[in-house]
């Protein structure tokens, strides 16, 4: 298919929005041309998702106007841009969680003969799909049952599948693992090659550099520069992003280890984990790493009493301790998760501060003094970068990135002597990321024992000690990161169960 | 101030059309169908109440079981919840189910339970006899007008009548005129019916209806309602509560207040509180001979004894042929029977 | 099942399903409401107006079948006024349709005049009016006929329709169901037309077997029918559950009830034994039913 | 506000405030269980219960303490079931409490033998039985002072304790509350017991006022404390919501009640207006506030 320079595919003229008083998106004209990849980046909060959703009508603009080829968008209404030919895959997952992967996949466009749903025309192309992924899905499986990062993939196939003319994607890889990526990146440049326009919003520079034709940035709600992907490095795109430079935060020198401070054997869920052994050090930083599905929340989960069918034996600082029936006992014991979802493990319509304080003995007795609550939880959120004077927010009002810290100063409140945390790191922008990383990696130099998930390899490799690598429920290799040099492409076979035998 | 009442109440033979019915009973039982049970014995009742949640109910269901267990024959008591569709499906059950060859009804809705009655249970070899709520449209008839064909008689001593003489009683007790107010059951039941044509027909000109309330004969509700009632009628004279159990609640209201409370029922409680002065009058209810002689036209069928078209409890011999309108003066002529 | 002899004569099973066909239709709508996400309180009061519609309307024209239309069309309206509020005014279900169904109720004892409408009286109409609900088909009366294909075609709408899996799309998530292009209002408000029009029908059968229509009846409707469908195991969250559910649900409900009238239990223990049976039965499905991930 | 001469009248208000005192301290506890994403149906039968609990060991026993006491250990008693069925076996709370519901009603009628218990038949136990109902201090009579303490410390419990704040947690996100470690099902179980209680004390304190405790009341009372909730404007989706918002759901009820009562407007009208001014509220009250984000 032949591209006609005729008309822009998305062309938005003076585009503002305000929540509350306040631009979130200010006067921003840029336009996509059609069929090319066009990347929009910029921090947490930079008003790329409320640009999108205007461009995907879900929210209306409050000023200019937004053409799609050449014919206006009717604002504030879903049906308009899919009318257009737009199909959008959403920053947040918006699954039906009752409904099988197939009815989410065709949801909205179910394929129908005369009101009647075609359920095997349906399922054979979704096997379709899912094999181009390279997924194993099973069709009839309600999506609750999915991991996130199956949800998120499902998600981008729901997109793929609208055979738009225009394929809009917020930060489609940041639950994605690296192997899935580079499907990603391979569907997408399918994709392309038969004419489609993508517009996509990623944290993740490499994949913007290397898919991109051209790189819009915002910042503040403003476009700071759109231009073609010749004239950025990753450098310049930080700087553009931010205004200013970005060290990456490295492990200068090993920190000295002391004693074992945590040790499980034999952890075993039925189905899901056979025989786990980790044991860790103060101060160390153990990332787990492995595919989708591979079993990481699942025994981080099981190591605070969230999957009542686990099993193993748990030593704490050198003492037998018994097998967590609950997170009342994990905490009391000294080991905390940080959950991987924040939209399930925060109470969307509180406060940071009473966030942070639910479940933890208060400071008062009875009554809440939520004046002395939110001074007194001030410190630790500044430890991880928050800003104080938002304390008093609904969360759901904070960007990811700054929910993701609500999330982490809450469970390190606790002041725990095993902090486990699982993806700390997803959908949140460059400079957000490296802040939650440096923060860890204090904690662990103040003693407290770290054990993280992340799907981006090298981050895990950056800031880990030592990396697990999981595979089907079982720790196929054990990666001394500190002292041992491996590159992403080794440790990748490893996370298929390629090489090697426990 | 208020006028004291003229005289006593007068024979209570007002308007009563039905005075011959009585009479009548050798060509009544004429018409009547034969029983399945060949005695006494073989008798299977049900008897369909209209709920059984209160005293006057009680009182009746209870006559009804020693009745039943001194002449030896079976019985079932169905609770009607004061509900019309449950009470159909409990009758419409009762048919199917083979078990009863006798029925006495005491309707939650005299319309909806017409067919049923008149038609499929005597089909089914089953003789009914209705009381208390007339059936088929009939609860504004008066007298024998108020019997059903298809059963074999109505007990009944709460029609228009009775409601007419009640209003009579308020006129000569308040013959220069009266505010008033009605305390009533539900909206859609005969009880409410007839109340509200009495009234509407009785008190014209001086005596002005200047309030009225349904309920659903609770306590709770009659209190409610009347304090409300109370409150923004302050010159109100008199309150007529449908039933004692709400009378309970209206006294309650109007404690202290310069209102005549006259009630329906004649319950034990209401003797005492005409006693007190907290009622003006209260009315005598018959729950024990109306399901008893509901009973009995069964019984008397089976036996081949006459059996009355309609049984009027006013005039039943338990009154003595005296009015069963009881004040204050009048009390001690009369022992409340629940 | 041999609970009492006369448990599955013929007459008792025609019993047990003409009593429980209005109750039983308005769970099929309810069905509908409940996966889309919602709730209707104002079933009996729609419940009560069909049965007044049809005999009022009857008794005026003379005709049962105006009074049949104008019965169908009351639900109609009741229905597309509920939808319109809940879902253009954004209304919360619950309160919006508690609110309908005493405006509702209001309307139709105003047009009855606060008075039954007595068909019976009128015998010439009679056998008009009662061919909704003496009718026998095959030996089958026709409101047990009008139940069986209210919840086969339910059933099939709801499972395999494009409009019945958008129902569970916007019950299960909203805004994903809106995100994806859906007419969300429109699928929101549908439902409660649906649950409207099954609910005038429901009050114009019961009318049709009584020869009587009223506006104080309908009381319990909203409870059982609701009760019918969460007994069966829908869920009141919405986006799950399943038309075959609340067959079971009316199953066990209506089979109880039966078997206490018939056994002539005390009044009060029906009511201990039912309330323990209905939260048994659904402990016992809870506990069947695999608990989900966290 | 002079909708008519005598509205502002201190003993009409007084007359509202008694007639709600106890559909308002119910609706108190029922803010609670609605926050914490339940529902509970099970408050007209509890009610019932306390009052014939009361009436009938005060008769029993002679003593109106003894009586009350039974009251509300009938109402906590109540409330521990419902909970543990609830939290325990997971069962929806809709149908969890229509079935505990019907099996208290059942008791209530056992224990009181199908009759109410008439107090005012034994004029010695009468001046303490009505202490509770017609005791006036500073000039106000108990029940108003119990509706106004219970809302007080309510309105506290839910705003300012870690127990209010952990009830809102349960409501709005489950799981992230059971992520931090609260006791959800303890949590979930005690706005039932707390529920339980109040309404308990509400049926003792009408009981009290009328001299009689009977087990066929308090009908309605679920689903007007249900209303108050909400028309208040606390959602019924759990998480959100506020005791002052429930303080003026009652007012705005119990006044138009008592206006309607007043005004002797016909009582068919009145339902109208009263289902059309709740859905008004409401949608004012949904237009006013800013609609939440996605
Ligand atoms: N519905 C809303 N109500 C109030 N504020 C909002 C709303 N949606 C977004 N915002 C605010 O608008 C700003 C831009 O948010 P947006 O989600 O567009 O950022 P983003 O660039 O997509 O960030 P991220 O990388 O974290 O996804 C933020 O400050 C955010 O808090
Ligand atoms: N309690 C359980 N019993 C049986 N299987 C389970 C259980 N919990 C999770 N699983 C399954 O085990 C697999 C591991 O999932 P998990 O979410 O732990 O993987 P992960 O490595 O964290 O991957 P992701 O990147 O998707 O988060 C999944 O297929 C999941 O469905
Ligand atoms: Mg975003
Ligand atoms: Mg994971």
């Amino acid at each position: 298919m032949t591209v006609t320079v005729t008309a822009p595919a998305i062309s938005c003229r003076g585009v503002s929005k305000k929540f509350s008083g306040k631009y979130a998106v200010h006067d921003v004209t840029v336009d996509v041309a059609a069929g090319r990849v066009h990347a929009i980046v910029g921090e947490n909060g930079a008003g790329k998702s409320t640009l999108l959703g205007m461009i995907s009508g879900r929210l209306a603009t409050d000023e200019g106007a937004i053409t799609i080829f050449a014919e206006d968008l009717r604002a504030g209404d879903p049906r308009e841009s899919r009318r257009h030919g737009l199909a959008v895959v959403y920053q947040e997952l918006t699954m039906v969680p009752s409904l099988t992967a197939v009815e989410n996949v065709f949801l909205g466009q179910l394929d129908a003969h005369n009101g009647f749903v075609r359920q095997r025309d349906m399922r054979r192309r979704f096997l379709e799909l899912t094999s181009d992924f390279e997924l194993a899905i099973d069709p009839d499986v309600p999506v609750r049952n999915l991991s996130i990062s199956q949800q998120q993939l499902l998600e981008i196939i729901r997109g793929v599948q609208a055979n738009g003319r225009i394929l809009v994607l917020d930060e489609p890889s940041a639950a994605l693992a690296e192997s899935e990526r580079e499907v990603l990146y391979r569907v997408l440049g399918t994709l392309k090659e038969q004419g489609s326009t993508i517009v996509f919003v990623s944290h993740n520079l490499d994949e913007v550099l290397l898919l991109s034709d051209t790189i819009t940035v915002m910042r503040d709600g403003e476009v700071i520069g759109a231009r073609p992907r010749a004239e950025w490095d990753k450098r310049s795109l930080v700087r553009a992003m931010v205004g200013r430079d970005v060290h990456v935060q490295r492990h200068a020198e090993r920190r000295r280890l002391d004693d074992e401070s945590f040790a499980v054997e034999n952890v075993s869920l039925p189905g899901a984990l056979h025989r786990i052994a980790v044991s860790a050090r103060k101060g160390e930083i153990i990332g787990l790493w492995g595919l989708v599905g591979s079993g990481r929340t699942t025994f981080l989960r099981s190591l605070v009493g969230l999957e009542p069918g686990s099993s193993g034996t748990l030593r704490l600082a050198g003492r037998e301790c018994p097998w967590p029936k609950n997170v009342r006992d994990a905490v009391r014991s000294g080991v905390v998760l940080v959950p991987e979802s924040r939209g399930s493990a925060l109470v969307m319509n509180m406060n940071a501060s009473a966030n942070f304080w639910l479940g933890r003995r208060s400071l008062t007795k009875v009554f809440l003094s939520p004046r002395r609550e939110r001074l007194a939880v001030e410190g630790t959120a500044r430890f991880f970068g928050f800003d104080a004077r938002r304390i008093g927010d609904a969360v759901a009002n904070l960007s990811g990135g700054n929910q993701q810290k609500v999330l982490l100063a809450k469970w390190a409140g606790y002041q725990p002597d095993v902090l486990l945390v699982d993806e700390p790191t997803r959908g949140i922008d460059i400079g957000a990321k490296s802040e939650v990383m440096s923060s860890l990696s204090r904690l662990a130099e103040e003693g407290t024992t770290i054990i993280m998930t992340s799907s981006e390899l090298e981050e895990v490799i950056r800031i880990s000690d030592r990396l697990l690598v999981f595979s089907h429920g079982r720790v196929v290799h054990e990666v001394d990161t500190a002292h041992e040099d491996y590159t992403v492409e080794q440790i990748v076979k490893f996370g298929f169960g390629e090489v090697e035998n426990p | 101030g208020c006028s004291t009442p003229s005289g006593t109440s007068t024979s209570s033979s007002v308007s009563t059309t039905g005075g011959p019915t009585a009479t009548h009973s050798a060509s009544a039982l004429t018409g009547q169908p034969t029983p399945k049970a060949k005695s006494v014995k073989e008798i299977k009742m049900a008897f369909f109440s209209s709920a059984t949640s209160n005293q006057y109910l009680q009182a009746g269901i209870n006559s009804l079981k020693a009745y039943a267990k001194k002449e030896g024959f079976s019985l079932s008591v169905f609770d009607g919840k004061f509900n019309a569709q449950t009470q159909y499906d409990q009758i419409q059950n009762a048919i199917t189910s083979g078990k009863y060859n006798a029925f006495v009804v005491e309707a939650n809705d005299g319309n909806l339970v017409c067919n049923i009655l008149t038609k499929n249970a005597p089909a089914a070899g089953i003789v009914v006899s209705v009381m208390n709520i007339p059936i088929c449209g009939r609860d504004t008839n008066l007298g024998a007008a108020t019997w059903e064909p298809g059963t074999i008689t109505y007990v009944g001593g709460q029609t228009l009548d009775v409601y007419q003489q009640w209003v009579d009683q308020v006129k000569k007790d308040y013959p220069n005129g009266a505010k008033i107010a009605m305390i009533e059951g539900p909206q859609l039941g005969a009880n409410s019916k007839n109340f509200d044509k009495a009234t509407k027909a009785g008190f014209t000109g001086k005596w002005q209806v200047v309030a009225k309330q349904y309920t659903d004969y609770t306590t709770a509700q009659g209190f409610s309602a009347a304090q409300t009632i109370v409150q923004s009628h302050p010159d109100l004279n008199v309150m007529m509560s449908n039933y004692s159990g709400m009378s309970q609640g209206v006294v309650q209201a109007t404690g202290g207040k310069n209102i005549a409370v006259y009630d329906f029922g004649g319950d034990k409680w209401s003797f005492g509180a005409v006693k007190s002065g907290k009622l003006k009058s209260t009315i005598i209810m018959l729950p024990r001979e109306e399901t008893v002689d509901s009973a009995k036209a069964v019984v008397n069928l089976v036996e081949g004894k006459p059996v009355k078209k309609f049984y009027n409890l006013t005039k039943d011999p338990k009154l003595g042929g005296k009015s069963p309108f009881v004040y204050k003066r009048t009390l001690d002529q009369y022992t409340p029977e629940y | 099942m041999t609970l009492y002899p006369a448990f599955l004569k013929p007459a008792n099973v025609s019993n047990i399903l003409t009593q429980n066909s209005a109750v039983g239709i308005i769970a099929a709508g309810m069905t509908f409401v409940i996966i889309s996400g919602g709730f209707d309180l104002s079933v009996g009061a729609t419940y009560a107006l069909g049965g007044t519609l049809y005999a009022g309307l009857t008794l005026q024209t003379g005709s049962a079948v105006v009074g049949l239309l104008s019965g169908l069309a009351g639900g109609a309206i009741v229905g597309v006024a509920n939808g319109l509020i809940i879902s253009r005014m954004n209304i919360n279900p619950f309160v919006a349709t508690l609110g309908t169904s005493s405006i509702i109720t209001g309307l139709a004892f105003v047009y009855s005049n606060s008075a039954p409408f007595i068909v019976t009286n009128k015998p010439s109409l009679v056998p008009a009016y009662q061919t909704l609900a003496l009718t026998t088909i095959a030996g089958v009366l026709l409101p047990i006929w009008i139940l069986i294909i209210v919840f086969v075609i339910a059933g099939i709408l709801l499972a395999k329709t494009t409009y019945g899996r958008n129902v569970y799309a916007v019950g299960g998530n909203h805004e994903a169901a809106w995100l994806s292009g859906l007419r969300v209002k429109g699928l929101n408000a549908s439902v409660y037309v649906l649950t409207g029009v099954l609910s005038g029908l429901a009050g114009m059968m019961d009318s049709s077997r009584l020869g009587v229509g009223q506006a104080d009846v309908g009381g319990n409707l909203a409870l059982d029918a609701i009760a019918i469908v969460v007994i069966g195991g829908t869920s009141l969250l919405g986006g799950e559950g399943a038309m075959w559910r609340s067959v079971v649900g009316l199953l066990i409900l209506a089979t109880l009830t039966n078997v206490f009238y018939s056994l002539n239990i005390s009044q009060n223990w029906q009511l201990i034994a039912k309330g323990a049976i209905v939260v048994g039965a659904v402990s016992v499905d809870a506990m069947t039913r695999t608990r989900r991930r966290g």
